[in-house]
């Protein structure tokens, strides 16, 4: 593929796409909580000029407004949310050690990579470009996980989640000049209302574990602590001779 | 004709066992050197037991008083079916080898459950050890006839012993084998040395007597009877099975008494060997009992395995 | 007109268990009658009267026990009535009923082997209810609740002759877990008691396993047909390697509910602790049911036997029969003890249906018939004699509040009707001539001894020595019944409880055992009876009839020809009359002599003989402990409290023994704790941790999406 | 059609009725009442597809066929009788002083907007709405498991929040890159969501990007069912949460999100004419049903105990589908619906059961027979049925994929079967000793409606002896939309 053989239309995109892969590495190997914000909400940015171009170039009314949406949701309020828990929880001074940011960026890296080698065999029935940007959604996507795999701090998760979104969006808009009308207002309607609702958590964890570290959420889990106590009934379930098979009693 | 000769056959079984008894008291006593007792001695016995009243114990029940004809009719019945003197009997065939076996077997279930109605503890051992004996006995015997059923292809003991004469002299290491399994059960099915002894009373060992401990007059007489009528039966199958020959084919009178006077012979060669056998052998511990049971066992087993593998091989 | 009656005995069984939910609804039921009245005030006083009587506070329970009983003893009628007139007409009957899948209604087929065993089931039942009033009469309504007893009992009994019934494997399914599960609620009944729950778990799980090996021995035979009618399986034509799997399958799921080594383990449990008159059903018709369940498998759909399923079957066979009769001997209480019985019983069962499995593929199918016939003949008089047994047992706990056997003596002067009663029973299962057990063991020797026509040497060696455990376990059964006689009935009381024990007031309750006594000793005497509906039975599955020699006349059984064995119990009875009465007249004919003296036993001069002192159940079976010491896992202590100066005297000692199965170690404990090992390193995907989680995910989709490029 | 828009227009009021009202007393009851019209409306529907056969609006939005219908009636009956069980329920735990007026309020009109989700999911021709309300549900219920403010269930909130967030984004780039793949065709332009459309074109889209799709729908919505290893959500939010909500997501969350799954498999089984997603759902259902059913060995809170059983049996209906013959098909539509309804049983006996014993740890509930007979029979019949025992329904099911699977893949059934026993034994060494038994001191019986429960486990067992002919038509003619044949 010969870029410069592409209409400006492609190169804007594809530029965008590149920048909004980028902004998914930058935030992956952020550590504090701010910034992340902060690059989130640039990302959000790039996927309102992206829908806008698109908007634009495919005289598509119904993309203006999903741009207005987004710019509204992803730029303004949900990164003025997470910023005011961040500094109301006091939490934008805290710098979460990422233990092993190399491998995190290399294992980020092979997953575009990787994204490019999974979308690989439908280059045969597309274009080039809409093989690069389907791929550079789903590394956002899959950034996006690793991102919150590797952060521990819910507003880190929140960031993760959102971005995804992001991804999936910008694939929406790319590959398929956006959605449904209808499908584009539900899924707006949705993220507004999860941004709430993280909103709500917020408040909810912090006065239950009085941190936001999701890691301390860990008291519903299938571990055996006490492994010699089970093992002292394990084989009494179905011998009627030993003890009592009613092993909690 | 068949039904008298059966009858007579059966009568003359329990009129001659205690003859038997009485010749092998005599032989054994010879055997050790001491005074033997006459030779009618068990009769006069028997006699004298029947005369006398009955005592019971205050809390036997029906088991232990009906027990001792239950026991007595149960060891005639199989007396019945065993060919004495002549074959072709009729009650062969209503009531196979197997069925002789049953009876035994209800004899003994009886004779345990008597043992075990006063409540002493002697009946209760007893009981407990003729029962384990008998059925590890059980086995064995029933792999020795079954040789013979198996050769003869029958369970029908008069037809199996007229297939054993009709094929005339021919060694058969399965049947040796059965001989001697046989041999075997008999003295522990009927309670001889080393097994048990059936002249002392030494609480710790005996098995038969504890059972019958508290039996007295006619009760005692029969069960002695029918102990005695035991180890005939068990004599002549041995006598009869394993050398058949000179016994009554046909129902001429000179047949007949050539028929009874070889079993006779037979069974008082048979009663000077196991005399001899009681003398050199000395009585074993009851759990060692199981070693020579299973010995029994064994060569049943090998008894039957030669018929299969080296008689009937095809 | 057949098929009526069947429906009958199945819609009266649930019929019954219906009815007796109402136990609770007396309120209702009493206005209910009183608007009727009201409605048809023309109804007769006496009508009235009756109804309202009954209706009465004190008098409705007993009313309805009694209602639910004769409904459930006309069910078990019809049954008898049906089988009856199925065996002798020799019909095939098939219809369908509107239930089950849409493509599929429930197929009804009603045949000899379905009839011979509505016939089992039916004179089981019978016996049951007659029995039933009476022993349940004992449970307190508040704790042991009627209406769930008798809902059940109807719907495990409607199970039972649906099984029998159905002609597709998913109404047999169905039939076969609605008489699990309604047994299960049995078994539970008296819950409050720990070692209940167990067994009852126990023995639902091992019934599930079971079923679902059956459903997988369909599903082979229906992955080689078009559809999962019988008419349809009978069809599948299988390989030999697939039939093989198909029968293997079976033999496991419906072993498990026969209750053969090594998977009989919920037996045991699961008998003593359910009410007596169920423990009679389960033991002495559920494993029938079983039985009936492989032969319709083997010999019906799959047909083309194979002889190493026969000796698969022969070798299983004595294993349960020996196994369980030495499991038998060592215990002490009786229901348990008979349950492991009902384990040898079933084994011997096993063995001579193998027998008749080698026959059958040797070419030699009358001698099949034979095997087939002995088999069918002793399973039908295990359930009688079991029946008998556990019913006598059920008396015995009645009135005795024991089930150990070391705490009962003495019963026979105390109950005598029901220790004859319980003698016959006892003389059935220790296969004592004349009576029938005797006659189908007897059967199984003359099936066994027909080993010399076949070619395979193996075979012919490995037979016999099967036939010499048979004769083991039959002499060993008579052994343990002695015990279980001698020491419940014999001997002096060894506790307060038999000591104070009296014969049942309720003589119905007599009447069942006693009606299953008597046809022990009737089938004893005159087995033709029996042996003829059987031969009709093997006539429709193998094409073949047991050659009895009719020379001789009904009165005889000749199996094979009258040169190769008879027997004819009915002349022997006659024989042993002569010689009992004779001897008897002649010596007691002396009036004088005819009186016994009464006296102490021998006590050794020690001074009165003690309860103590007589042989407990563990004493007597010890010699057999020793000498079999590794069928079991014994633990045997004997505790001794010192006392006196340096500790030398002994005050008292204590006995204590436990024996175990040796499939628990061996099997049953290996997979609980495999799989309580596994679901503990399952349990640890779930770390509680969030990241993890969204790992998993993460992971789970990049390997998707390797997979699938 | 009307029928149709009334069952999502009903919820809708519900929401904003019980959002703008204060809770008073008798809002439980006029839950019940919506719910039941809601009932009624849904049955006409339910008579209008079986006069007229498959239903399409005229604008192409809402697509009622044999497949949903059963489903739609389903949801609305489950969703009644569990409104019938939640309203003294609730009451009770305000009694108990669990849960204060403004929370009640909550969980009425978020309980309502639940019903409108779900309606929408199966409602709605359009793959990407389906999404929405798929999404829609998650955000409805993610505030109704914290109801109760404990530690324990904000930490279950978050975890099926965020968890089922990421999850579900993934379906939406599956959405869209089925939109994306349907838009290839051209000239379908906005309907290239509409399941109706794509079905008839399923032959011409791209097969690679079908794959692909299919791989992020299955994960999406597979979060939602509870596949192995993407459950860990379930358990937490189940036993968290008050019990009327567990009732309603294990009958009817878990079944809508396999509802979608299956529609989309339908579309890709189309265009690649190869069994790879059959392979994919049979791969985790099958582990989901290895996995259920192991973890119910190690449980102790009996809410917990009975949503690993739900993640087992939906991993079991996940693999029949896979399995994809008719007769493994039938079996999954049966097993959803009996599924459903033997589950929210349970959950409703559960439910009372923990108020009896005033816990939910099963080492403290004991003797439930003999404390409240009903409840006590209830759990064990109920338990009963899940187990697969006839002749309720779940065993009609289980012998129809068992059988299907020795038909298909003899060798699975080995594990299959080794699943069901062992989930037997996990459920059972834990049910009884709380059913049976001796009352404990203190347990008291509380005030009960169980009704629904009677219903519930009646229709079951109907339907375990006869499947009534309509049933029977919807599920055959399904069949032959899913897998191409019917077992009839």
């Amino acid at each position: 593929m010969n870029i410069e053989l592409q209409d400006i239309y492609t190169q804007a995109i594809l530029s965008m796409a590149a920048l909004v892969g980028l902004t998914s590495f930058l935030m992956l190997g952020q550590s504090r909580l701010l910034r992340l914000i902060f690059v989130f909400a640039f990302q959000g940015l790039l996927l309102t000029m992206t829908t806008m171009v698109a908007a634009y170039s495919t005289d598509n009314q119904h993309l203006y407004i999903s741009a207005v949406l987004t710019l509204a949701l992803k730029v303004v309020f949900i990164p003025w949310m997470l910023r005011r828990e961040v500094l109301k929880m006091n939490l934008h001074r805290d710098i979460q050690a990422l233990s092993n940011q190399t491998t995190l960026m290399l294992g980020g890296a092979s997953l575009m990579v990787f994204s490019y080698y999974v979308l690989h065999p439908i280059v045969q029935t597309t274009s080039p470009v809409m093989l690069n940007a389907l791929a550079v959604s789903l590394s956002v996507v899959l950034l996006g996980m690793l991102l919150m795999i590797s952060h521990r701090q819910a507003i880190a998760h929140v960031v993760g989640f959102m971005s995804i979104e992001n991804g999936l969006f910008f694939a929406a808009i790319v590959a398929t000049n956006g959605m449904p009308m209808v499908v584009e207002l539900g899924v707006a309607f949705d993220v507004l209302v999860a941004a709430v609702l993280f909103g709500i958590f917020f408040f909810h964890i912090r006065t239950s574990i009085d941190s936001l570290d999701v890691d301390l959420l860990n008291r519903l889990h299938e571990v055996d602590e006490q492994g010699a106590r089970h093992d002292k009934n394990r084989s009494a379930v179905i011998n009627p001779h030993t003890a009592d098979y009613e092993v909690n009693r | 004709m068949n039904g008298l000769i059966a009858a007579i056959q059966t009568l003359l079984f329990v009129a001659l066992a205690p003859l038997l008894a009485g010749w092998l008291k005599v032989c054994k006593c010879r055997l050790q050197n001491r005074k033997a007792p006459p030779l009618l001695q068990p009769y006069r016995d028997l006699i004298k037991l029947t005369h006398k009243q009955p005592v019971v114990a205050g809390q036997a029940s029906w088991i232990f008083t009906k027990a001792p004809y239950i026991i007595f009719s149960a060891t005639m019945l199989a007396a019945s079916v065993v060919p004495l003197f002549a074959v072709d009997l009729p009650t062969s065939a209503s009531a196979d080898v197997i069925v002789m076996v049953g009876f035994f077997a209800f004899a003994r279930f009886f004779l345990a459950l008597a043992g075990l109605d006063i409540g002493t503890a002697f009946g209760g051992m007893g009981s407990s050890r003729e029962m384990t004996i008998s059925s590890l006995a059980e086995p064995a015997m029933l792999m020795a006839v079954f040789t013979l059923a198996m050769t003869a292809s029958t369970t029908n003991l008069s037809i199996a012993i007229t297939h054993v004469l009709n094929e005339g002299l021919v060694l058969r290491p399965s049947f040796l084998f059965a001989l001697f399994a046989l041999i075997l059960v008999a003295v522990a099915e009927t309670g001889r040395i080393p097994i048990d002894n059936p002249a002392t009373h030494l609480e710790l060992t005996m098995i038969h007597e504890a059972m019958i401990l508290e039996y007295s007059g006619r009760h005692l007489a029969l069960i002695e009877w029918a102990s005695q009528l035991k180890l005939m039966i068990y004599g002549v199958l041995i006598a009869n099975i394993f050398l058949p020959w000179g016994i009554a084919e046909n129902f001429s009178v000179e047949a007949l008494g050539y028929g009874l006077l070889a079993i006779l012979a037979k069974l008082a060669v048979l009663a000077v060997l196991l005399a001899l056998s009681e003398t050199l052998v000395a009585k074993m511990r009851l759990f060692r009992v199981q070693e020579y049971l299973s010995f029994a066992y064994l060569l049943g087993l090998l008894g039957m395995l030669s018929h299969i593998i080296l008689e009937a091989s095809r | 007109m057949i098929l009526l009656l069947a429906y009958c005995a199945v819609l009266l069984s649930f019929v019954s268990g219906l009815l007796a939910l109402l136990m609770n609804q007396r309120h209702a039921l009493l206005a209910l009658c009183q608007t009727c009245f009201k409605k048809f005030p023309g109804s007769r006083n006496q009508c009235r009267a009756f109804v309202f009587g009954n209706l009465d506070e004190q008098r409705f329970p007993v009313f309805l026990r009694q209602a639910v009983f004769v409904i459930l003893g006309l069910s078990g009628l019809f049954a008898v009535l049906a089988g009856l007139s199925v065996l002798v007409s020799k019909d095939v009957i098939t219809d369908q009923i509107g239930l089950g899948l849409p493509w599929l209604p429930w197929h009804v087929r009603f045949d000899g082997l379905s009839g011979f065993f509505f016939l089992i089931i039916g004179i089981a039942v019978g016996a049951v209810s007659l029995y039933g009033p009476g022993y349940v009469s004992g449970y307190q309504e508040s704790r042991h609740p009627f209406a769930v007893l008798g809902l059940f009992t109807g719907l495990f009994v409607a199970g039972m002759l649906l099984v029998l019934l159905a002609d597709d494997a998913f109404m047999f399914m169905i039939a076969w877990e609605l008489m699990s599960v309604a047994s299960y609620f049995l078994v539970a009944f008296q819950h409050e008691n720990a070692a209940n729950r167990r067994a009852a778990f126990l023995y639902l799980l091992m019934a599930e396993v079971g079923a679902l090996a059956i459903i997988l021995g369909f599903g082979v035979l229906a992955s080689f047909a078009d559809g999962f009618t019988f008419d349809a399986l009978r069809e599948s034509h299988l390989s030999a390697t697939w039939a093989s799997i198909a029968f293997g399958l079976a033999l496991l799921g419906f072993g498990m509910k026969a209750g053969i080594v090594p998977v009989h383990v919920w037996l045991p449990e699961a008998h003593p602790v359910a009410p007596s008159h169920i423990s009679a059903l389960m033991s002495g018709v559920m494993l029938k049911v079983a039985l009936y369940g492989l032969i319709r498998f083997s010999f019906d759909l799959l047909a083309d036997i194979q002889w190493q399923w026969g000796v698969v079957l022969l070798i299983l066979g004595t294993v349960s029969a020996l196994g369980g009769i030495l499991y038998a001997m060592v215990q002490a209480n009786l229901k348990r003890l008979l349950a492991y019985s009902s384990v040898e019983n079933i084994g011997i069962i096993f063995m001579v249906l193998g027998l008749a499995m080698i026959f059958m593929d040797n070419g030699h199918p009358q001698l099949a018939a034979l095997g087939f016939l002995a088999a069918l003949f002793h399973a039908f008089n295990h359930a009688l004699f079991k029946n008998l047994l556990f019913l006598g047992a059920g008396i015995l706990h009645h009135q005795t509040h024991e089930l150990n056997i070391d705490m009962m003596g003495g019963l026979i002067k105390k109950m005598p009707q029901t220790s004859l009663l319980f003698l016959i029973g006892c003389m059935s299962i220790s296969s004592l001539p004349l009576f029938n057990g005797f006659v189908s063991e007897w059967l199984a020797f003359q099936t066994a001894l027909q080993a010399d026509v076949l070619d395979n040497g193996v075979l012919r060696s490995l037979i016999p020595v099967a036939a010499a455990a048979l004769a083991l376990t039959a002499a060993l059964a008579a052994a343990c019944f002695v015990k279980v006689f001698g020491l419940i009935f014999l001997g002096q009381s060894r506790s307060q409880h038999s000591e104070k024990a009296r014969e049942v007031a309720d003589k119905t309750m007599l009447a069942g055992p006693m009606l299953l006594a008597a046809l022990c000793f009737l089938i004893g005497i005159f087995p033709g009876l029996v042996i003829n509906l059987i031969n009709s039975v093997s006539e429709q599955l193998l094409g073949q009839t047991m050659p009895n020699d009719s020379a001789l006349g009904w009165l005889w059984l000749a199996p094979v020809s009258a040169q190769q064995a008879s027997y004819s119990p009915a002349l022997v009875l006659i024989g042993a009359l002569i010689a009992g009465c004779v001897s008897f007249w002649y010596l007691r004919r002396d009036p004088v002599l005819k009186t016994m003296r009464r006296a102490a036993p021998w006590d050794c001069g020690f001074g009165g003989l003690t309860p103590r002192m007589q042989y407990s159940s563990n004493a007597f079976s010890m010699p057999i402990r020793r000498i079999f010491a590794k069928v079991w896992l014994i633990d045997e202590r004997i505790d001794k409290d010192m006392q006196g100066a340096m500790d030398q005297d002994v005050a008292a000692v204590h006995y204590h023994i436990d024996i175990q199965d040796h499939s628990w170690p061996l099997l049953y404990q290996p997979i609980g704790h495999g799989i309580n090992t596994l679901a503990k390193q399952v349990g640890r995907i779930q770390t509680g941790n969030i990241r993890t989680y969204l790992g998993y995910s993460f992971v789970t989709l990049v390997l998707m999406l390797w997979v699938i490029s | 059609m009307i029928a149709a828009y009334l069952v999502l227009v009903i919820p809708f009021l519900g929401i904003i009725l019980f959002a703008l009202s204060g809770h008073k007393t008798d809002t439980g009851r006029i839950n019940i009442r919506l719910n039941a019209v809601t009932l009624l409306a849904t049955l006409w529907l339910a008579v209008n597809v079986l006069d007229a056969g498959t239903l399409l609006s005229a604008n192409k939005a809402i697509l009622v066929d044999s497949f949903n219908v059963y489903l739609i009636v389903l949801t609305a009956f489950v969703g009644l009788t569990t409104s019938i069980f939640s309203s003294p329920y609730m009451a009770h735990e305000k009694e108990l002083g669990k849960l204060t007026d403004q929370r009640l309020k909550l969980y009425y009109s978020m309980y309502q907007g639940f019903m409108l989700a779900m309606y929408l999911v199966l409602t709605t021709n359009n793959m990407g709405v389906m999404w929405v309300a798929m999404e829609g549900a998650t955000l409805a219920t993610v505030l109704l498991v914290s109801l109760y403010r404990t530690p324990e269930s904000i930490e279950a909130a978050w975890k099926y929040f965020i968890l089922c967030g990421v999850g579900i984004a993934q379906a939406l780039f599956g959405t869209i890159l089925l939109y994306y793949a349907a838009a290839q065709l051209g000239d379908i332009g906005d309907d290239a969501l509409l399941w109706s459309v794509l079905y008839q074109q399923a032959a011409n889209l791209n097969p690679e990007i079908l794959k692909i799709a299919f791989v992020f729908l299955l994960i999406g919505y597979g979060t939602k069912i509870g596949l192995v290893p993407l459950h860990n959500w379930l358990p937490d939010a189940h036993s968290e949460g008050p019990t009327p909500m567990s009732a309603i997501l294990s009958g009817l969350l878990l079944n809508d999100a396999l509802y979608a799954v299956v529609r989309n498999k339908m579309l890709v089984d189309g265009a690649t004419h190869s069994p790879i997603a059959g392979h994919l759902m049979m791969g985790f259902g099958l582990l989901s049903f290895l996995v259920g059913a192991l973890f119910l060995h190690r449980q102790k809170d009996i809410k917990r105990l009975f949503s690993y059983s739900s993640i087992e049996h939906m991993g079991l209906m996940t693999f029949a589908f896979g399995i994809g013959g008719p007769m493994a098909t039938f079996a999954a539509l049966l097993h959803m619906t009996v599924h459903s309804l033997t589950k929210s049983a349970i959950f409703v006996t559960v439910g009372h059961a923990a108020q009896v014993a005033g816990t939910q740890n099963m080492s403290k509930i004991r003797g439930l027979i003999k404390t409240q007979p009903r409840i006590g029979w209830g759990l064990l019949i109920g338990t009963i049925a899940i187990a697969g025992f006839p002749p309720f329904g779940v065993f009609t099911s289980e012998f129809l994929v068992l059988l299907a699977t020795m038909h298909s893949y003899p060798w699975l059934t080995l594990p299959l079967l080794l699943g069901i026993g062992i989930a037997f034994a996990g459920l059972f060494r834990h049910i009884q000793p709380m059913v049976y038994g001796d009352k404990p001191e203190g347990q008291m019986p509380v005030k009960a409606n169980l009704l629904p429960v009677m219903i519930h486990l009646g229709l079951v067992l109907w339907l375990g002896l006869a499947i009534p002919g309509f049933l029977a038509n919807w599920f055959s003619q399904a069949t032959l939309l899913i897998s191409g044949s019917t077992p009839l």
